[in-house]
């Protein structure tokens, strides 16, 4: 029962990451319908300036994290400037393609600033785990436990009571539509990359942290949390969050009962196995808005 | 018999009746109009013949079989076919391409004979070509034939729709404001080409159309939804003349 | 100057070619690759057959993403169901070549049609990640049962055997790879000027009216993941064919991105697009590389700094060319041909 | 003047390239050593080398275009997955091919004829951690058993030397009580640990690459595990200790090739050689790896050359002549035969201490008949 | 008289405030729709625009709206201005921050938005408030069944109901020009005499201008003060409405009254085919 517990807790605790990482995603997707395949190098791209920041120029973790968050912000609307400006109006499926290019071009450069070895991070958190119930978790977990919480609440009320927050929406549904009304489709994209490549530096700090070192691999990330914000509702802040979790304690559940069992391999499958029985059930994930179709 | 009895549908969605208890009949070689305000349930009782919705109560009888269970190609398979009010073709492709999966239903050939192509699979597709060049002749596009529909105006999509219907051979045509988007000589000559479908081909037809115009002219009956009901049936004549299909939709008599 | 057209029968009308021009040029095209090996080296051999082989495989993927509007992200683990499909029957049963390509097709298409079931409800991208589970499924499979499949070390595949020759350089495979390239592309083209390839493109554009038309929808959306998964089983064949040895890192995700990337630079739901993308992804990284490769040879210590270049440039093309030509390679191509018809009467 | 082309097949770019790349530019830097100190009889070597991002497709035409076109009389491979996709063409091709990859069945000549490496066997490798383990299981005064884990990735690498390893431990009276497939790109190995945790686990070999390690480290620690960690040539390295600062204190690992800057003879050049090109970079036993490569083939390339025969039958024969040759202490000396391909049996296992590592001895495993290839 | 461009003077009705002047149209490069089209719209008149289907009226409106850049056309000659200055060059945000919106046909409202968010993003432009929440409760007065439906998503709605939102979003952006694209499609009967009420009062009440196209030829020229006949992209015939109206061909083609029986004349006595007369090709 302990065991069991503790893969639950640390699933929750771990799968907060996923639900940081996934609000990128759901943040663009809301707003662009795109599905970002470069988050993951904004992850990495993040936390390599932090680390450059607080290692190579002696800047004081707070300080370079907020500059780190500046320069996502940055990222993002040069993002939309150069790339995604000249696709307005394009149709989804090339956008979705550009950013698997973008990822190649955002990759080649961390490469060629940051090489390909690993770095370590420094340690932002105390290395002290804080004990949870019968589980010591690390305390970058429990950071990333409230960020997410608290963007949770930020995101939710944005998109459902400000006017650019609704506008992202419209802007989703049809850009045209959106021009036609007065909406700034380049403002909408700028806004919505910055907040995603902010999210993902967050994100990627952390991560970076928890991991204790940093190097480009750390961008599969953007992938692995695909099926997360699947099984929560591509548009769906809440299923973001929700998700997370979820992912987190399916794979621990997984990894600790089917893999001896299986000899390993299971805690990647198994989630995804679950997460195509509760999409059959909910074509729209748990929390996503169902497309309309009418004639 | 009449081609189609509609008994007792009830549609409702999440708080929204759309239909309450309608129930109807068409007789076969009809023109049947239907009429209502905005949101009365005109296309939502066209959705639930062609099988798009599922009433949830209620069934439907096409050619005295029930039909409420069949899915909306095994529908069409039968004979139903009908067009759209928002315009449903498949836009991507060309005027010509549309009217033959008009054609879908008529054809035998499989993956196999389609992919060698040569030997029947294309007897079979130049026979259907013809039988979609007549439509297209008849109803005046040839000069479109081969442009990609989404790039039509508004008014020849709803021409390529009624095409695409046809290129079915259809027993019961379903069509949803047929008229839209269109200027008085534009309506004249969609009502002869409805008139003509029904009175030389025989057509069964319901028709969704706001013009008082062209349903009191060409119909041979009218059936008036309100709010989800039934409010009036008869000839044109008949539903002019009801107080409340007056009140409800036309207002003071519409010229 | 051909200047508009003049046709006379329906059966001329929806002939592949729209004159006889094209015609002779694709006869001497095809003539030119067939004699084509007797003079390229193994190397440029080696990356034609890798051409045609993503050419069979971009076209089963533009199947069910381009034209029937199923984005699938299971390209790679199809390719492997081929291989190993392939695996089996040359290696542990012997079974000559003739039979094992179309019987790895159809047991592809067989996983593909498994695979498909979820598109019964699932749109968009939630299909598209149903498809990736079917990835790391198979990946799962072919890594763990071992006894057919070498697990984790690969399994090696015996050259396919023509007529008491060992098809076992590049020179031979070409010959096997190039005309079931062919045969394919004719295939495929025909496919969609026939009712199922029609009806495939209506369930993209319009489903609902798809159904309305009497097209049944459910059925026909398993017959594109079926008739998709048989061309990229046939991929998957000759690759193991031509690869000789196949391990799970030949089938690794990022395959499939690759192959998608293939699909939209050449042109979602064109048998063309297909052609244009799959020498674009295949070719790019070659010539990218030939050339840093040669940088670097010149500056040894340039290399490991040339390498990541490669990457950008890729990165790079991709988006200048989605920028400028978002609808890929075949509108391109389309355009250009539209508008030499018409010339000089532009407009 | 002749050249003699030598290929290379690295990885710079892709998953393996935080390793990869300090491996080829030791490879680099090797050959321009040699090349500036008399070459090969006098003749240089041409390295024709290009990254493939460990893409499988790309190291096939790689490997079509150095042996078609450029007709290169060896290659110097890379990783498990170009050298096995790679191993029955070089057979035929008959192109000798040194790799990094220490498979133990590469080692088998009867099977693959053609392939090479420079360190003990995976497999070997093991069975030497396993010995220590033994060691120091008395040492520390453990009653019975030993309770081992091993934790490997689910790929030709993790799983290389696990069946090898597994048979030894049971000869040699160790309970391999849990095995824990860690998948390649691990964030979080709480799960797998936890399972050791029930089990029992006293010691634990990590057969995957350093991030793969630390993070293991780390989460041991998070959950107060006692156990003694080893790791393989891939995980265990000057960057381990970098990246796991002290958690990766007391942890053993296998090094086939010494530390950057331990001194041996061999060492000064390739630090003169570091020095000369890279200055400013941090040197590692990857980077050492890389030069020991060619030192071994450039000695076999010579030799083929006073043979006459410098072609790939010439160059595999020529390797076969080595033998207990040193590589100046950069590895153990190595011998190969015609019939056995294991370069040397003595694995030498490190220890971190105080940050450094710490060589804590050589283990030899018997060159016996039935261990060749497994 | 020119002034940067635009030109001010002599409509018959007064300040020109829009302006076309010879403006060609292409799609993808090759297909050219709007032949040289030029027209003007005075300030504060309502200028109706008919003409049969594929004319290039709803061209027209993307053209001076900008939206036609994303369909895949674009204006190769001529100008348009409006308020003397060019437009051509604008992209559709700014043309709708100087004044000018545009009711799309065939709807087109944002179908995951609930009836009042897609009320809400017709203002989007605007800042006031107060008169933000004025014109919103003014649009409900309108369409009550809007009202009803408020909190509902926009794509569950009818086709007349999704028209009525259309409508409204173009109320709420106040702006100085309004175009609407066949504002009755599918619309009932008494909505449709409403409908044509509506635009009369916002053009009274309001003093906006607007550009109305609409196959409803009898209602749009009964509250037009000037009109424009199109045929494959060019204007064929202008005037007050009154002499259009008494144009014999404006007659058959248009108000379904001519043929010179004088009387109504029946859909169902049309014994063959009218050819179309063809007014310029
Ligand atoms: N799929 C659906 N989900 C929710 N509500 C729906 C759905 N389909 C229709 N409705 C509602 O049902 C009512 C009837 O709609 P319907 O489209 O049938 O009206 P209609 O008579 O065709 O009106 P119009 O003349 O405006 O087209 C409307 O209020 C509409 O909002
Ligand atoms: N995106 C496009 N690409 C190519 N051609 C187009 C495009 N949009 C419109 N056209 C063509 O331009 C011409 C004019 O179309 P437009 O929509 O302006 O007509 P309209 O006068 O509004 O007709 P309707 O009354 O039917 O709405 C038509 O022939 C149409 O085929
Ligand atoms: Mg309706
Ligand atoms: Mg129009």
């Amino acid at each position: 029962m302990e065991f069991f517990l503790q893969l639950v807790l640390n699933g929750i605790v771990v799968g907060s990451i996923y639900s940081l990482v996934g609000l990128g995603f759901v943040v663009i997707y809301k707003s662009t319908s795109v599905l970002n395949f470069a988050q993951g190098e904004f992850l990495v791209l993040g936390a390599y300036v932090c680390l450059t920041l607080t290692v190579q120029h002696q800047v004081p973790f707070f300080w370079s994290f907020l500059i780190t968050l500046v320069f996502s912000a940055l990222l993002g609307i040069l993002t939309e400037r150069l790339i995604l400006r000249p696709m307005i109006g394009e149709p989804v499926i090339s956008l979705i393609m550009v950013t698997l290019g973008l990822s190649s071009l955002l990759k080649a450069i961390i490469q060629g600033i940051w090489g390909t070895d690993l770095r370590p991070f420094p340690d932002i958190f105390p290395a002290e785990p804080v004990q949870i119930g019968p589980l010591p978790v690390s305390q970058g977990y429990l950071i990333s436990l409230v960020s997410v919480t608290i963007l949770l609440i930020i995101f939710t009320l944005f998109f459902k009571f400000t006017r650019s927050g609704v506008a992202m929406r419209a802007t989703a549904f049809s850009q045209q539509v959106s021009l036609s009304m007065g909406i700034s489709v380049k403002r909408i994209f700028a806004l919505a990359w910055s907040i995603a490549a902010v999210v993902s530096a967050i994100g990627g700090v952390l991560l970076a942290g928890i991991r204790g070192g940093l190097d480009g691999a750390m961008s599969f990330f953007g992938l692995k949390v695909i099926p997360v914000v699947i099984l929560g509702g591509l548009d769906s802040i809440a299923g973001a969050i929700v998700g997370g979790p979820i992912m987190g304690i399916l794979e621990n559940l997984a990894g600790g009962y089917l893999d001896p069992l299986v000899g390993g391999g299971a805690k990647e499958v198994a989630p995804f196995f679950i997460l195509v029985l509760i999409l059959s059930i909910k074509p729209y994930g748990l929390f996503g808005k169902v497309k309309i179709e009418r004639v | 018999m009449p081609l189609l009895r509609v008994n007792n549908l009830i549609l409702h969605f999440r708080g929204v009746t759309a239909l309450s208890d309608v129930s109807f009949e068409v007789r076969r070689g009809a023109l049947h109009a239907v009429i209502g305000p905005n949101g009365a349930g005109k296309t939502s009782l066209l959705n639930c013949i062609s099988g798009v919705y599922r009433p949830q109560r209620g069934n439907i009888q096409f050619d005295g079989a029930d039909v409420s269970k069949l899915s909306p190609a095994t529908r069409t398979k039968l004979g139903i076919a009908r067009t759209f009010q928002n315009i449903a073709l498949f836009k991507g492709m060309t005027v010509l391409d549309n009217l033959l999966i008009g054609r879908h239903v008529h054809q035998r050939e499989g993956v196999l004979a389609g992919g060698a192509y040569y030997g029947p699979a294309r007897r079979e597709e130049i026979a259907n070509r013809e039988i979609v060049e007549d439509i297209i002749e008849f109803l005046e596009i040839q000069h479109i034939r081969k442009k990609t529909v989404g790039t039509l105006a508004y008014g020849l999509q709803k021409r390529v729709e009624l095409a695409r219907a046809l290129a079915l051979e259809p027993r019961l045509l379903l069509l949803d404001e047929p008229m839209a988007g269109m200027n008085a000589e534009e309506k004249e000559d969609m009502a002869r080409f409805i008139l003509d479908i029904n009175e030389d081909r025989g057509t069964t037809m319901i028709m969704i159309e706001h013009d008082m115009g062209v349903v009191m002219d060409v119909s041979h009956r009218v059936t008036v939804l309100s709010f989800g009901e039934k409010i009036a049936d008869g000839t044109p004549e008949e539903v002019q003349g009801d107080a409340a299909v007056q009140e409800a939709y036309l207002g003071q008599a519409h010229g | 100057m051909r200047c508009g057209d003049f046709r006379q029968s329906y059966a001329e009308d929806m002939a592949l070619f729209d004159s006889p021009l094209p015609r002779v040029l694709l006869t001497g095209l095809l003539v030119f690759l067939l004699v084509l090996p007797q003079f390229a080296t193994t190397y440029w051999l080696d990356v034609l057959n890798r051409i045609f082989i993503a050419i069979i495989g971009a076209m089963g993927l533009n199947v069910v993403t381009g034209f029937t509007g199923l984005i699938s992200l299971g390209t790679a683990a199809f390719l492997a169901v081929g291989g190993y499909a392939t695996a089996a029957m040359a290696g542990k049963a012997g079974l000559p070549f003739v039979v094992v390509i179309p019987l790895s097709g159809l047991i592809t298409a067989a996983v593909g049609l498994v695979f498909g079931i979820p598109s019964l409800r699932l749109k968009g991208l939630y299909l598209a990640v149903a498809t990736l589970a079917a990835h790391y499924m198979v990946e799962f499979t072919v890594t763990h049962w071992e006894h057919m499949t070498g697990g984790v070390n690969g399994i090696s595949i015996p050259a396919a055997q023509f007529a008491g020759i060992e098809l076992k350089d590049d020179r031979g495979i070409y010959y096997l790879v190039f005309p079931v390239m062919v045969g394919l592309l004719f295939f495929t083209k025909n496919l969609f000027r026939t009712k199922v390839g029609k009806a495939f493109v209506a369930i993209r554009d319009q489903d609902i009216s798809a159904e309305v038309m009497g097209v049944d929808v459910f059925r026909y959306k398993l017959l594109a993941f079926a008739v998709s998964s048989f061309l990229i089983g046939v991929a998957g064949s000759l690759l193991a064919y031509q690869g000789r040895i196949i391990s799970p890192e030949n089938f690794p995700i990022t395959l499939a991105i690759d192959y998608l990337g293939m699909i939209i630079i050449g042109g979602l739901g064109s048998v063309l697009g297909s052609i244009f993308g799959a020498i674009f992804i295949t070719l790019l990284p070659e010539i990218l590389r030939l050339a840093t490769d040669a940088l670097g040879n010149h500056w040894p210590g340039l290399m490991v700094i040339v390498a990541p270049i490669k990457t950008g440039v890729f990165g790079l093309v991709v988006i200048l060319f989605l920028i400028f030509e978002p609808d890929g390679m075949a509108a391109r191509w389309h355009h250009i041909k539209t508008y030499w018809k018409l010339y000089p009467f532009s407009y | 003047q002749q050249e003699i082309k030598v290929g290379g097949i690295f990885d710079l770019t892709g998953v393996t390239s935080d390793v990869g790349k300090p491996f080829a530019q030791g490879v680099q830097d090797g050959v321009q050593w040699v090349n500036d100190n008399g070459g090969i009889n006098g003749k240089k070597i041409k390295l024709i080398g290009a990254d493939y991002a460990y893409k499988i497709d790309q190291a096939r035409a790689l490997y079509k275009k150095l042996v078609n076109d450029d007709k290169v009389v060896m290659i110097q491979g890379w990783g498990t997955g170009d050298t096995e996709a790679l191993k029955d063409f070089v057979g035929q091709d008959k192109v000798p091919y040194f790799s990094a990859s220490f498979s133990a069945p590469l080692s088998d000549p009867a099977k693959f004829p053609y392939n090479f490496f420079v360190a003990p066997t995976y497999t070997d490798q093991l069975r030497s951690w396993l010995d220590w383990v033994k060691q120091d299981y008395a040492k520390s005064g453990g009653k019975g058993r030993p309770q081992v884990a091993f934790m490997y990735g689910d790929n030709a690498y993790g799983k290389s030397p696990i069946a090898g390893g597994k048979k030894y431990a049971a000869e040699i009276g160790i309970d391999v009580v849990d095995e824990a497939v860690l998948p390649g790109n691990l964030q979080d190995a709480t799960s797998q640990l936890l399972t050791m945790k029930q089990k029992g686990v006293e010691y634990a070999y990590i057969n995957v690459t350093t991030t793969g390690v630390s993070l293991v480290l780390r989460d041991a620690k998070k959950l107060g595990m006692a156990v003694k960690f080893g790791s393989n040539p891939y995980g265990f390295s000057e960057s381990l200790v970098k990246l796991a600062g002290p958690l990766a204190e007391g942890v053993t690992g296998v090094m086939p090739h010494a530390p950057y800057g331990t001194p041996v003879p061999g060492m000064t050049n390739v630090v003169a050689m570091h020095d000369k090109l890279r200055a400013g970079e941090i040197g590692d036993a990857l980077y050492v790896r890389g030069y020991a490569y060619v030192m071994v083939w450039s000695e076999a390339l010579k030799r083929a050359d006073k043979a006459g025969q410098l072609n790939g039958p010439g160059v595999k024969a020529a390797t076969e002549t080595l033998a207990d040759f040193s590589t100046g202490g950069l590895s153990q000396s190595v011998t190969y035969t015609p019939t056995d391909h294991r370069p040397t049996m003595t694995t030498s296992i490190y220890q971190v201490q105080g940050g450094k590592l710490v060589k804590i001895g050589d283990y030899i495993m018997p060159r016996t008949k039935e261990w060749l290839g497994l | 008289m020119n002034i940067a461009g635009g030109t001010f003077g002599s409509h018959p009705l007064g300040y020109r405030m829009l302006e076309l002047k010879n403006v060609e149209v292409i799609y993808d490069d090759v297909i050219l729709v709007l032949k040289g089209l030029s027209l003007s719209v005075p300030e504060g008149k309502i200028v109706a625009l008919l003409g049969s289907n594929g004319a290039g009226k709803s061209t027209t409106l993307k053209a001076i709206s900008g939206l036609l850049r994303s369909e895949e056309g674009e204006v190769t000659d001529g100008g348009i201005f409006f308020e003397g200055q060019p437009m051509h060059e604008l992209p559709p945000e700014t043309v709708v921050r100087r004044g000018i919106f545009q009711v799309m046909e065939g709807r087109r409202v944002f179908e995951d938005l609930t009836v009042e968010e897609n009320i809400d993003m017709g203002g989007y432009i605007r800042n006031d408030r107060a008169g933000l929440r004025a014109d919103k409760e003014a649009c409900y007065e309108f369409f009550p069944r809007l009202r009803e439906r408020r909190k509902k998503l926009a794509g569950y709605l009818s086709g007349g109901e999704q028209q009525m939102l259309a409508i409204s979003r173009a109320l709420m952006a106040r702006p100085k020009l309004m175009m609407l694209d066949e504002p009755s499609l599918g619309l009932a009967p008494l909505l449709v005499a409403e409908i044509f009420r509506i635009i009369k009062r916002i053009n009274e009440e309001r003093k906006t201008t607007i550009l109305l196209v609409e196959q409803n030829a009898n209602l749009a020229l009964s509250i037009a003060d000037y009109g424009y006949i199109m045929e494959s992209g060019r204007v064929v015939l202008d005037g007050d409405p009154e002499k259009l109206r008494s144009n014999e061909d404006v007659k058959e083609f248009y108000l379904g009254g001519g043929g010179g029986e004088g009387g109504k004349k029946s859909y169902k006595n049309l014994k063959f085919y009218k050819r179309r007369k063809r007014w310029l090709s």
